[in-house]
């Protein structure tokens, strides 16, 4: 199978985790699309690093695995303190700053 | 698409992994030296976790500051032996396998994060601001950023006199990738350090001492928001990679030239196709002008700057902008050159809905720290102009505006800290009625800032703003500086406004009061006025070694 | 000799300066100081003259240059003097008047606290004057137009307490103001065409210029002088300048100031003598004038402004006159002095009146005056009977040859003009008897006068120093007051016979004037023959009107134009309306404009830019997706952007 | 390398500013008569200028040069011409007067609560609210920037003080009101600070736009210094093409006319002159604006002569508007110092007018006519600041019968009313009639426009005249006491300069004179030669 088409499934995971920032409400679904986001980064890094038939891309996914991870535990720590004092995850609750 | 053809791609991967013994793999050389500013940083951060861990609670706060000074200033220290060693001009190079690069415009905002983060860190230690409870002074940050505000495990906290010493660690991570990401020299590089700088931030704004539930959204809004950007930011990355099948800025470039080697033609169809190449352009582009707040991505900023603990919206809204304004400017420069023409337009028109939108809507603001927030947005613009000059005038105006930007607006937010009643800082305008009466010194400090912002002659606001667009006229962008011109008239409203309400109207009875700081704070505020009188009157130094730093290694 | 021209303005310069800066120590004696000096200037005029006899007659002009005053490349404005024969007949008759109205003043002014000051301004008054006479050159001549000018302004209003008084010293200022406009037009005129504005060069070369020029120039002086002479259009200030006090009015508002008009055009001569057109103009204002003065003098009941509306047609006839080129000059000038002396003679002796008559102005309210005060009424009658030229005193010879010189303009022109001057003559002699008689004969009105005057739109309440109105004690003025009256009825009894006998003045004018006799149409005698018939009618008829019958105590409604004449001809009441009210309304409208369209821009736009944030700073919605969605759609649109630059 | 005169000029005031500044809140009297003293000493320093300028000698004197923002081509140069030294000597001149005029216009006001030294913390700060130190520390600041911006020859540096000079100014209006206003504090308040608000937008829109041009400038000269850029024109080296040098000139003039102020762009004026104390409207209209026709005659027609060519019909239109519109705006005043404020944009237009008339008579008026509208709108303005302190009200309706209670006061009132009306024997006199002259020998029909403003002068000056002093006394200000020993020391010596440079302004035109010349020749224009060569 061509692997252009594994480029097309990222940009489509991408564009799905994007629009699921958009719409979703729940600050832990919308950092899990985000997550989306991120791993259809690392499908087109290792298409194209196979496309290419060279490692970077390859390595670069672990990377980015590494950093999502990051994200994972800094993110969770801020939702879940938020959502203890407000008692909802709910970002769009989170409007206090406006104007 | 054949089996064979699967196959064949499969053996020449496998050629590429199974190579010959002799060259299968090549350590890398690391110059430790000439990394040696990042290395202590971190070094330093990684030594402040481990005294959270071990180090007594009552000592903890002054051994972190002095470790995290003592970091900062080494960590400057080396960078000046570095430019001393004449890395920022004759041997400028590619260090640590092409991944970070030693030059002019790395050493220069690599000083100035450091500085910054210098002056700005004082105001995280300053500790006599809020009126001390049960006994202990407190800094402005949570007592336990875990316990949940008003509960009772937070009133035994503060009552215990915790303070949140981690904020010292985490701001020299933060600093620590501020320090790689304008020197970054290939695409991943350029995404670890975002990442690596913006996760402490993330944190930091969510552990404010007061109004916590704002500095909790503040939080949520920028880790959301910032993530966001960065994933659209690495899909840049893997577009470009797969345009250029390489990530190192020299590599990419080469390909744009088209004076790239050799051409696999297997890749023909990916190598060089301009849609992948421009597409993510584009999309790195938006994750660094998220970085830098300009419209439209910058509707994080008023939030995030008016949440965040205002020691740590300093500290941000200087350090941050200085790194990722480095970043852009070697992207644009080293990595898409040959896209000036493609991307110029497209930046012409950010610059300029940032420079406008910034400065009208600031007009109606009612908040101290999100007036200075847009206006920080509106001085974005400006350094945009400057970025898009597209010559090394325009490189070292940038680096001379970004200098005397950072100061001043740490030195603003300080005042801020110092204007406080009951409810902790008094960021509304209306309390800054009649300030000047108050405190005429405190009152003068700031309207020397605001003045400096606006861009009046005298102030280093106006050299800077000069600087930036005598380098865009002079790269034939002279609508920008009509636009900027313009944009800074409408600024100056709302900065004369602030002045207005603090020298011209009766105080207010229940007004705030002005604390009286620790040398800590006053520090910062003495430099950023220092620099904003010196750099106003005689900029000349500083504008040479501006000059000098203004070329990129490629 | 030059040296001393300076001291002829010094003197009277010197006195003001100590005067109006001196204080209150100089209270007692600052009266006299302001005579001395004055009479210093007449002592030097004199000198002077008789030093300027003792020389042949072409040798007569003294100069004297003093230093250069505004020195600017191509621009050369010196302060220098000029005196020859036409200054010097200035010179004496503004330093000789001027020091017996000073002596007058003295007994007037008695019981004014600020009488000091009042001897600063007349000082004032006397340095400007004769620096307009004795300048060498426009500019500084204009200095002197507007001195006297200032002058004037503060003795009209010299009692400021009364409302009427400064308006009627506002009004005076502004009205002249508009006439040395026409001045400094001329005067730039010049500069631009000969490159200088000094009598010598401008009047030696006018023939090198285009008539248009000249005529532009002559109009634009004639406009100057109307404003100082009070000729139609711009007369409408000398009747309220009347509020002034009474030698004010006699030395500025009949003798002197009002004059200078007449000097201008003479002065200007050469100029005019280039324009024929701009000598029309001047005969034209001439001839109007001196009806329209004449024809008020007759409705005004004032005493003071009948005598106001003669001064306007006297200066006419000089206008005329003068308008009539070389062959007027001579005259004009002659009749200015002779009426120097009556006119001031007739100004004093009202004075006097008022004096005894508690400063009641209403001649209806006089009557039968003359055995209460004697040498008042022999002069004011010498006065009198000069003025309307009553054979053997200076107006008949004068005025005579005026009308003569009219008619020698020749053609029809010269027939109107003469037949106008003539009619001005009968005119002039009904309303002198008519002011005669009311005041010194007939019955005593001011006996049971005692009732405030009733209130008339032409009469201002003119009680000077708030008259009561118990019944006045008519009595004679004191020696200080009278003397002067005497000296000037001397003066407009044989002023005329002595200069016209062997045609002294004539000769002593000419060299700078010029003369030509022209073709008088008609002979003298015919002409001198005229003049007494219709002098004769212009007496019974106000003798008719007047003498036979008893004089109401209140003015009668009277004819159409008799209510027109006393509201100066409705005049006033056009400026009122067009300039006064168009003038408000046209300020308050462009104060609205200013504050509406002008500066509502300014706040319009800061206001447009506060809407515009406000508008801007909603879409800051406080909800982290909508930011989300504006950076989604950034990106969109930076992409879009990029791949289609790339297209294009 | 001679003693740097100049520099020592402008920094003496600023370090008497400092100086001022750090005087003690309690020793406010100290802080006046230092002031006063800095004050004199720079009026010393500047009679030395004067009278170290040669009138013959090259265009610019006393020079001095240092090298100072290399990168943006700056140089430290200054340097006076006969306009400057003119300009100089007026500035130097005027402020003892202004500050001996102001001596009580900062003093705390007895009602006013001065809490700022009160209560609360501040307490323990050393630093108390010192209005007094502040006012006259402010106008001596404004004092040494305005002096350094008639002598800087160098664009750069002259605009940096252009800009800079608001900022005190700006202060002064807004910090320290008129106590004679109509109305409630809050209102006055609120107006004022409005006005100040006005006054320093409107001139920072003016000054940015002229910063676009200045930065265009650099771009197409490579310099900021008239010296190099002159030269560069001279030989030809440098064209800056038709298009681009109209441009940079409407760039400069439009801040000029801002400052100037030149109608439509005036309305700034009569709000901060009518809302600021008596003095520093004074500064304002006497000192600051002057430093924006000033630069029409130093830069726009030095730098720009071709596009000053072609701007000119407008220009005089504008200024004829302004003459005839000013004039009439004062006449429809209710309130004193509006009036005086619009007589001034009145008297400006004039000035313009002489400038771009671009004759030598014109342009000679025009300066001289600077220096002696800022001596007699002083006059004017200060006494009239007197009478508003004793009656408390800036409407004229309030007024009425002063002369008789206060002769010396409605004296000098009208003597500064009749200079303003340019009575002949005045200063004002010789500066005006030479602008119409100069006009009307080169745009006749301006000059006649023009000299229907003399007129309407003398109508405003003499209504305001009659209203206030004439008349039966109103029994307000029927216990006036007339003028003071102070006020007759800031009175009684601009009176006496006013007749003293109307009966011999020579002293002034040989300075002024050459200037002119060289600037005539910078636009290489001639005076139009009389019709006739008058025979001599």
């Amino acid at each position: 199978m061509n692997p252009v088409n594994y480029l097309y499934l990222a940009a489509l995971l991408f564009t799905i985790g994007a629009s699921g920032v958009l719409i979703r409400r729940n600050a832990i679904v919308v950092f899990m699309c985000i997550e989306l986001m991120l791993n259809a980064c690392n499908l087109a890094f290792v298409a194209f690093s196979r496309m290419h038939g060279n490692l970077d891309g390859q390595i670069i996914a672990f990377f980015t695995m590494v950093v999502a991870a990051a994200e994972v535990v800094v993110g969770l720590a801020i939702i879940v303190s938020l959502f203890r004092s407000r008692h909802s995850a709910s970002v769009d609750d989170a409007s206090l700053m406006k104007l | 698409m054949s089996a064979t053809a699967v196959h064949s791609l499969w053996t020449t991967a496998g050629g590429v992994t199974s190579a010959a013994p002799g060259d299968r793999f090549t350590a890398p050389t690391i110059e430790y030296a000439q990394l040696a500013p990042v290395l202590i940083v971190v070094g330093v951060a990684v030594l402040g976790v481990l005294v959270e861990a071990f180090v007594p609670r009552r000592a903890r706060y002054t051994t972190q500051v002095f470790l995290t000074v003592v970091a900062l200033a080494a960590a400057f220290a080396a960078v000046v032996g570095l430019a001393a060693d004449g890395y920022a001009t004759k041997n400028a190079h590619i260090a640590a396998m092409g991944a970070v690069a030693v030059d002019g415009p790395a050493l220069f905002l690599q000083g100035t994060v450091l500085l910054v983060s210098m002056v700005a860190v004082f105001t995280f230690a300053e500790r006599r601001l809020d009126p001390a409870s049960h006994g202990n002074r407190v800094d402005s940050f949570a007592a336990q950023a875990g316990s949940v505000p008003g509960s009772d495990s937070e009133k035994a906290a503060v009552r215990a006199g915790f303070t949140t010493t981690e904020v010292f660690p985490l701001v020299l991570f933060s600093v620590a990738g501020m320090l790689v990401f304008p020197a970054a020299n290939d695409l991943l590089t350029l995404f670890v350090a975002l990442e690596v700088f913006s996760l402490p931030l993330y944190l930091l704004c969510a552990i404010a001492r007061r109004k916590r539930l704002m500095s909790q959204e503040s939080a949520v809004k920028y880790f959301l928001l910032g993530s966001f950007s960065s994933a659209f930011l690495l899909f840049g990355i893997a577009l470009l990679y797969g345009y250029a099948g390489t990530v190192s800025y020299a590599g990419i470039a080469d390909v744009v030239d088209g004076t790239v080697q050799q051409i696999d033609p297997a890749l023909a169809d990916t190598m060089g196709n301009d849609a992948l190449l421009l597409i993510g352009g584009a999309m790195i582009l938006m994750g660094l002008l998220f970085k830098v707040g300009a419209v439209p991505f910058h509707m994080w900023t008023p939030d995030v700057y008016q949440g965040a603990p205002t020691p740590v919206t300093g500290f941000m809204a200087a350090a941050t902008k200085v790194a990722a304004f480095g970043a852009l400017l070697r992207l644009l420069y080293v990595v898409l050159p040959g896209l000036t023409w493609d991307l110029r337009p497209v930046m012409y028109g950010v610059a300029v809905v940032t420079m406008l939108g910034g400065a009208v809507v600031a007009i109606t603001q009612t908040d101290i720290k999100r007036l200075l927030a847009y206006s920080s947005i509106a001085h974005a613009g400006f350094i945009l102009a400057g970025v898009i000059a597209a010559s090394p005038d325009g490189v070292s105006s940038v680096l001379f505006y970004l200098g005397v930007y950072s100061f001043v607006t740490v030195g603003a937010f300080a005042v801020v800290t110092l204007v406080r009643d009951a409810g902790g800082e008094a960021t509304h305008l209306s309390k800054w009625a009649g300030l000047g009466r108050r405190s005429p010194l405190t009152a003068a400090v700031f309207a020397v800032f605001l003045l400096s912002f606006a861009g009046i002659p005298l102030t280093s606001g106006f050299s800077g703003k000069f600087a930036v667009f005598k380098a865009a006229a002079d790269g034939g962008a002279a609508g920008l500086v009509v636009v900027g011109v313009i944009s800074s008239a409408i600024a100056a409203f709302f900065y004369i406004r602030v002045i207005v309400l603090m020298f011209f109207s009766e105080p207010r009875a229940d007004g705030p009061t002005v604390a009286v700081p620790s040398p800590l704070t006053m520090t910062t505020i003495a430099v950023g006025v220092a620099v904003t009188l010196v750099l106003g009157l005689a900029p000349q130094y500083f504008l040479d070694l501006a000059g000098q730093a203004g070329v990129f290694v490629r | 000799m030059e040296n001393l021209i300076a001291l002829l303005i010094a003197a009277p310069l010197l006195g003001a300066a100590v005067l109006l800066c001196g204080g209150r120590r100089l209270d007692r004696t600052g009266h006299w100081i302001g005579t001395l000096l004055a009479g210093a200037s007449f002592v030097v005029g004199v000198v002077l003259f008789t030093d300027m006899l003792g020389r042949g007659a072409e040798d007569r002009t003294l100069h004297q240059r003093l230093f250069s005053w505004i020195p600017v490349e191509g621009f050369q404005a010196d302060v220098a003097f000029q005196l020859d024969q036409l200054s010097m007949t200035f010179v004496l008759l503004i330093t000789g008047v001027g020091t017996l109205i000073h002596i007058y003043s003295i007994g007037y002014m008695e019981h004014d606290e600020r009488r000091r000051r009042f001897f600063g301004y007349l000082n004032l008054f006397l340095a400007a004057m004769l620096l307009l006479v004795i300048a060498d050159n426009y500019l500084l001549l204009y200095v002197g137009w507007e001195g006297v000018g200032l002058a004037s302004y503060l003795l009209i209003g010299f009692w400021q307490h009364k409302p009427s008084a400064a308006t009627a010293a506002k009004k005076a200022f502004l009205v002249n103001r508009v006439g040395d406009m026409g001045l400094s037009i001329a005067i730039m005129l010049m500069f631009t065409t000969f490159g200088t504005f000094a009598f010598g060069p401008v009047l030696g070369s006018t023939g090198e210029t285009s008539e248009g020029k000249l005529t532009a120039i002559g109009l634009m002086l004639l406009l100057a002088a109307c404003g100082k002479s009070a000729q139609v259009p711009l007369q409408s200030w000398l009747g309220d300048a009347m509020e002034g006090p009474t030698p004010v009015s006699a030395l500025i508002h009949a003798a002197t100031m009002v004059t200078a008009g007449v000097y201008l055009i003479v002065r200007s001569g050469a100029i005019f003598d280039g324009a024929p057109d701009a000598q029309l103009a001047v005969v034209v204002v001439g001839a109007v004038t001196l009806l329209f003065g004449a024809i008020v003098g007759c409705a005004k009941d004032d005493i003071k402004k009948a005598l106001a509306g003669s001064t306007m047609s006297q200066i006419g006839y000089m206008i005329l006159a003068a308008g009539l080129g070389p062959v007027g000059y001579v005259f004009a000038i002659m009749h200015l002095v002779t009426h120097g002396f009556f006119k001031a003679g007739l100004f004093l002796g009202a004075g006097s009146v008022m004096h005894g008559m508690n400063d009641e102005v209403d001649m209806r309210k006089y009557g039968g005056l003359r055995k209460y005060m004697p040498v008042t009424f022999v002069t004011f009658g010498l006065g009198y009977l000069a003025i309307i030229g009553f054979p053997g005193l200076s107006g008949f010879f004068s005025k005579d040859k005026i009308i003569e010189a009219a008619f020698a303009k020749g053609g029809t022109e010269g027939w109107i003009l003469g037949s106008v001057a003539l009619l001005g003559a009968a005119i002039t002699a009904f309303y002198m008897t008519r002011v005669m008689l009311l005041t010194f004969f007939g019955e005593e009105r001011w006996r049971h006068a005692a009732t405030p005057s009733p209130a008339e739109p032409d009469v201002e309440p003119a009680a000077e120093t708030g008259g009561d109105h118990s019944e006045p004690h008519p009595h004679e003025s004191p020696r200080s007051m009278t003397v002067p009256m005497i000296v000037l009825a001397f003066g407009s009894v044989f002023a005329g016979g002595f200069f016209s006998i062997g045609d002294r003045f004539l000769h002593w004018l000419e060299p700078v004037t010029g003369h030509d006799h022209g073709h008088a149409p008609v002979s003298a005698t015919t002409v001198t023959a005229a003049t007494m018939v219709v002098l004769v009618v212009g007496v019974a008829i106000a003798w008719a009107m007047y003498g036979r019958r008893p004089v109401p105590a209140v003015a009668p409604r009277g004819s159409l134009l008799t209510r027109a004449a006393r509201r100066d001809l409705l005049q006033d009441d056009f400026n009122h309306v067009v300039l006064v009210r168009g003038g408000e309304h046209l300020t308050r409208s462009l104060v609205y404009v200013d504050h509406t369209l002008v500066d509502g821009v300014v706040n319009g736009t800061a206001a447009s830019m506060g809407g515009l944030s406000g508008r801007l700073r909603t879409l800051q919605n406080g909800y982290a997706r909508s930011y989300a969605v504006s950076m989604f759609g950034g990106a969109v649109v930076l992409i879009a952007a990029t791949l289609l630059m790339r297209a294009v | 390398m001679s003693f740097p005169l100049l520099t020592a000029t402008a920094v003496l005031p600023a370090v008497g500013a400092i100086a001022t500044a750090a005087v003690p809140a309690a020793r406010r009297a100290a802080a006046k008569w230092l002031a006063l003293a800095l004050s004199l000493a720079t009026l010393v320093l500047a009679g030395i200028v004067f009278a170290r300028f040669e009138p013959g000698g090259d265009r610019y004197q006393l020079t001095e040069s240092h090298a100072w923002i290399k990168d943006f081509g700056v140089r430290y140069e200054l340097g006076v011409d006969g306009i400057g030294v003119a300009l100089l000597a007026l500035t130097a001149l005027l402020i003892p007067f202004v500050i001996l005029a102001g001596w009580h216009d900062a003093d705390p006001a007895p009602g006013a609560r001065l809490d700022s030294s009160g209560g609360g913390p501040e307490k323990t700060s050393p630093y108390h609210w010192r209005p007094t130190q502040g006012f006259f520390a402010l106008i001596l600041m404004v004092e040494a920037m305005v002096i350094l911006s008639f002598v800087a020859t160098d664009v750069f540096l002259f605009y940096i003080l252009f800009e800079a000079m608001l900022i005190p100014m700006y202060f002064l209006i807004g910090g320290f009101g008129d106590r004679a206003h109509a109305g409630s504090d809050e209102n006055a308040a609120a107006q004022r600070s409005y006005a100040a608000v006005k006054f320093l937008l409107y001139n920072l829109a003016g000054g940015l736009i002229m910063l676009a041009a200045v930065i265009g400038l650099y771009v197409v000269a490579g310099s900021f210094s008239l010296s190099e850029i002159a030269a560069a024109r001279a030989d030809g080296s440098l064209d800056m093409g038709t298009g681009t040098e109209r441009w940079l000139f409407l760039g400069f003039f439009f801040a000029f006319a801002v400052k100037a102020p030149l109608w439509p762009l005036h309305t700034w004026l009569p709000n901060a002159m009518g809302e600021a104390t008596t003095p520093v409207a004074v500064l304002i209209t006497a000192v600051v604006d002057k430093v924006g026709t000033f630069a029409m005659l130093r830069f726009c027609l030095q730098l720009f002569p071709e596009a000053s060519k072609w701007a000119t019909p407008v220009i005089l239109v504008l200024a004829l508007i302004s003459i005839v519109y000013g004039a009439l705006l004062a006449v429809g005043q209710r309130d004193i110092k509006r009036l005086i404020a619009y007589a001034s944009i009145s008297h400006f237009g004039f000035i313009v007018l002489g400038i771009f008339a671009m004759t030598s008579q014109g342009q000679s008026g025009a300066t001289l006519y600077m220096v002696n509208h800022g001596i007699s709108t002083a006059a004017l303005m200060l006494v009239a600041g007197f009478l508003i302190t004793r009656r408390g009200s800036r409407l004229i309706a309030d007024y009425g019968g002063v002369q008789k209670v206060a002769p010396v006061l409605a004296g000098t009132f009208l003597v500064g009313g009749l200079a303003t009306l340019s009575l002949p024997g005045l200063a004002p006199f010789v500066s005006e009639f030479l602008v119409l002259v100069g006009t009307f020998s080169a745009y006749p029909a301006a000059g006649v426009i023009a000299t229907v403003g003399i007129v309407l002068a003398a109508l405003y000056v003499l209504v305001l005249y009659q209203r206030t002093m004439t008349g039966p006394v109103r029994q307000e200000v029927g216990g006036m006491p007339d003028l003071r020993v102070r006020e007759l020391a800031v009175a009684l010596p601009l009176i006496a300069l006013l007749i003293f440079l109307g009966v011999f302004p020579k002293p002034l035109t040989e300075v002024v004179n050459p200037a002119v010349q060289h600037t005539m020749h910078d636009v290489q224009k001639k005076d139009p030669q009389p019709e006739v060569e008058a025979a001599k």
